[in-house]
């Protein structure tokens, strides 16, 4: 039977000018590789946006990447600064994963 | 003696482009699903650049570098450096917006509006006042220092947060695409010039007004669903959607008049000093300043001044322009 | 002096317009994995229903009202009414639907479907019986009625579950976006007029056959995965697939023939009394009629009447028009 | 340390046309912020479906929310009359999230 | 109150060209209906990918499916000779869900 | 008496449509964040499809059959059968690459480039050389051969592992869409004639230079960015996507010359051996040859071979052509 390993998975949603910035933040922590959900729209405390805005500065993307604890931990250290001036929506939730050695 | 420019505003208000924006305007005012997809509308705004580049360029290869075109080009620059300590000023005290929201909001304003300038061309053609080629790149030089500006309003001299995304809003100010496109399609025409032209105007000249008129549908749509949506927008914040463009235009046509600019291309230069961007300097403002409200500088930019401009701002300044200008 | 519409089926097959959709249906039907964007298809289809309508009301704005007009109107609306009706008795008899599937297909072929509209007036063009440009008008006017009528089939009276989304689904059926940019285009087209039109003719009407034929290439896709995916389709609801547009297509032939409209006139409206809306309506059934099975609407009226209509329907009811048209 | 707390998240699987009736419904239990997220293409007990489909009334999107078990409750409860007619398909699973007052 | 069952809620992320592929090899498990996610972009041993490039050989979707603990590992199973060379990335998460009959 | 070929390197370089994708090409070497969306390239490059696959066939139609059409088919099927086993030799020897990924890489070299033959052609046309309207069949027809000796190279024999996606990968290479496109484009225009041609031509032909301006703006973007995300590339393999082009095209030329082609047809021949597929062939090998680093041999064909060929490849053998053909 192919091994099962409990891992992290963190999600966060963030603004499509910012993925790059997030990208090497997590890079800094060790995190370099991840994956950028397409979204559609949304609502919170800042109104609604939709992916059709003309202006590209309130589209949304979701940041997914798996790895361990520590580093999610680390991340989320690098983050903390940002969480409330970017509006950042942090997830962190259980997976296993298959190929555990690779996260 | 003065050229004359053949543009009653009811005319302007019932050509075909004019008349899709409202058409946009209404459907979403109605709360109809049309929508343009998002896709289509980026494509469109793509074709928009590069045509207006491409022809700004061919324009220039035909008619020769001038000093007008140096003149313009310093003071579009000086106007997008300056103009935000205006609109600042205004919005601290009649607009009642902290310091950072401020600075935020006066880059906008600083810089340019593409459409608006594209709707503008179109008219002023149109009525036999065509502006002249190089306002193109006077157009690609404003979209930036109205930034440096508003940073430096915004945080009292630019400071630099360690871990905040840095470099990375310099490459969006300076490379950002459409000033790359608008700038490189600029300069294609140059090097082409018209024989060359010839062979793809069908797609850039031709299909011009029919592009501009579904692009402009969505912007209809787009600006009044950002309308509804708006949080943090008061009447005195929308006053001054409404006045700024006024007052900025105003600036910009009296230099175009200092500089013996000739009618069109002053109703050109005023209409970039009135618009306000809402496709750059968001993007740069959501890096730069995260803590600014989107909701007000879209709202603004994009609800407001944007539709002002197209209705009333073009044919306003291009009157002005016809009876001052030489 | 009947008005002759030169029109063989084998000529209408062999245009470029049918050929691309039959490609299309050849290339799914191989399981090719040729596919167009969906941005890109909604964006034609957004583009194909301005031009249309812009050119309705260019062409009325010319020709000016006519009482063919009104009457065009209200026998476009009753048949609209009406039609649901005779679908539903057959859908329910010898299709073996329910009460709740065979509402939510009858409202679909009282309603019309705007592609076939375009694919018919540009074949009717092309052979020099223009439909009269007050038949975009009556084409929106169809979109909606059929709904209330399949509505109050489904459901034995019109009642609202609590919770359920209901003002939604009437602002989607009266203010629908292919209904908002139809209507809207035609009365930009009346207000504009033909001079001002000319400037966007090179987009709306130069380049109207060519993009068609590329929005048809990716109806032939759709049509055939459609079919390939459908569950609940039978051989009795195919038969009523084709059944129902030659009933309801004499029935709005019969009526235009009544209505003593010309033979490029007559032969639209049969068209768009036989035609099967597969956008406005379905999407108004899921939100009103969510039991209902998409699998069967969606399959009837995209994949069994479209294609038929398009390459039976067409030339068929022009061929009738002529005949007995004045 | 950024302090984590366990909260729900709530994935929805719903149809394009009905996402803004399922918005009101969610915020009618005090569920006002949620994200879309795009989806491609699937299949299930209705046959399959692809987002290039030219009726966008096939389309589906993923309604995701992150708030407290006891909203989560509320909303199914409300939602429980449609799930079979309207063919959701709802997930619910446990997530640590930052700034666990903004949910 | 709607009943709640646990399900498993399994993630794999595969190249756009291979994912008709996985639905068979999920269908031969008994996992016939899912629901594939757009993303937008990722970064991975093999470098960075976009949607946007024009060679649709390396797009990628999220294939998700929600159904119970035996046949994800009987997926698992089917897929392990493939896990290495097709570079999935397979996450599993426990999720409630309501009418627990269906998955 | 040789046709010449106006078509100075020079002056192709300053074509629009080599100076866009010069533009995209700096750009996105300058990191701005200028891009193209997605859906809008690939419907532009289905646009693109049509296009010359219906001029193809409506020339076809005009010129009618020659025995010239099915000399240069067998060659051309005979030179994608066979470039793939030189790619190979020169990629395991001088590349340093293991079987597996010189296999993949081989397929894609003795595969064609639909941009570089559209580019080509559009150059040649006017230099006043139009390539013959069969090669577009051809074209179609040069797709998939190397993808079978490509997997014959890599797999040291075809075998099937069990649970691999097998059937697909058939499909994919026979029924790609690509070649679905063109050759059904081409049957099409081969159907309708000169005469119905007329009404789609607008489209078709009038816009063709300045979409595929548009179109190699995004081009020159991927292309760019391709070369930097690049792992695996190494010099010696750069230097293999310079020398097979050559090596390539050169044989191509020579087939060309030995079926006694005129110039631009000759031109065009040997473009479609020194081109490398990046569309079809990667979606085929990601499937066959999951193992095999897409890394690797999309920047060869993408990052490297095309815009060689688009710069220099094509100027080179036009000249070669004008020089040495009849
Ligand atoms: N509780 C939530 N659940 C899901 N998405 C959320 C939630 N709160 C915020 N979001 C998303 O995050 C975006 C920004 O949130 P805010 O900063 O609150 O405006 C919103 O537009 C939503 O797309
Ligand atoms: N077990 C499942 N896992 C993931 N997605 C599902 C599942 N069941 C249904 N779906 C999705 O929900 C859609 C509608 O489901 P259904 O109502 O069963 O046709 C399907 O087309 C899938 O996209
Ligand atoms: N740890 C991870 N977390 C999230 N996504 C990942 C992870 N590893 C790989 N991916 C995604 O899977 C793709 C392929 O991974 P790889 O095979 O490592 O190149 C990457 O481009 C990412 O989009
Ligand atoms: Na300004
Ligand atoms: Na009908
Ligand atoms: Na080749």
């Amino acid at each position: 039977m192919v091994e099962l390993v409990r891992r992290k998975r963190i999600d966060i949603l963030i603004d499509a000018p910012l993925c790059e910035w997030l990208a090497e933040t997590a890079a800094g922590v060790g995190i370099s590789h991840y994956t950028l959900a397409s979204l559609a729209a949304g609502m919170g405390h800042g109104g609604a946006w939709r992916d059709e805005d003309v202006s590209g500065a309130v589209a949304k993307r979701m940041f997914i990447a798996i790895t361990g604890e520590a580093k999610v931990e680390a991340l989320i250290a690098a983050l903390e600064a940002h969480l409330g001036e970017y509006g950042l929506v942090v997830t962190i939730a259980d997976v296993d994963v298959v190929r555990g050695d690779r996260f | 003696m003065a050229e004359d420019i053949d543009l009653s505003t009811i005319d302007t208000l019932l050509s075909p482009v004019i008349l899709f924006f409202i058409l946009g305007a209404l459907a979403a005012a109605a709360r109809s699903d049309l929508s343009v997809p998002e896709p289509i509308a980026k494509g469109m705004s793509l074709y928009l650049m590069a045509a207006i580049g491409l022809k700004g360029g061919v324009q220039v290869s035909a008619a020769g570098m001038s000093s007008d075109m140096v003149g313009a080009a310093i003071a579009g620059m000086a106007l997008s450096f300056g103009l935000p300590f205006v609109a600042f000023a205004l919005l601290r005290s009649w607009g009642g917006l902290d310091r950072m929201n401020s600075g935020a909001v006066a880059a906008h304003y600083g810089s340019v509006s593409i459409v608006t300038f594209v709707t503008a061309s179109e008219a002023l053609t149109r009525s036999g006042a065509e502006p002249a080629g190089y306002m193109v790149a006077v157009l690609a030089l404003m979209e930036t220092p109205a930034i440096l500006t508003g940073l430096l309003l915004a945080q009292n001299g630019l400071k630099q947060k360690s871990g905040a995304p840095g470099g990375h809003i310099w490459r969006e100010v300076f490379l950002n695409g459409s000033v790359v496109l608008l700038l490189g399609a600029f300069v294609v025409g140059l090097v082409i010039g018209k024989d060359k032209y010839a062979a793809i105007s069908p797609v850039f000249t031709t299909g011009f007004s029919g592009i501009l008129c579904l692009f402009l549908l969505d912007m209809g749509l787009v600006a009044v669903r950002r309308l509804r949506e708006s949080r943090g927008m008061t009447l005195r914040l929308a006053s001054l959607g409404i006045a700024l463009p006024l007052i900025n235009g105003s600036l910009g046509l009296g230099a175009a008049l200092l500089l013996g600019l000739h009618a069109g291309t002053a109703a050109a230069f005023a209409m970039l000093a009135a618009s306000a961007s809402y496709i750059a300097v968001p993007a740069a403002m959501r890096m730069a300043l995260p803590k600014a409200d989107p909701g007000i500088y879209l709202s603004m930019s994009l609800a407001v001044t944007f539709p002002f401009n197209i209705i009333v701002g073009i044919p306003l300044f291009a009157a002005l322009a016809s009876r001052f200008a030489g």
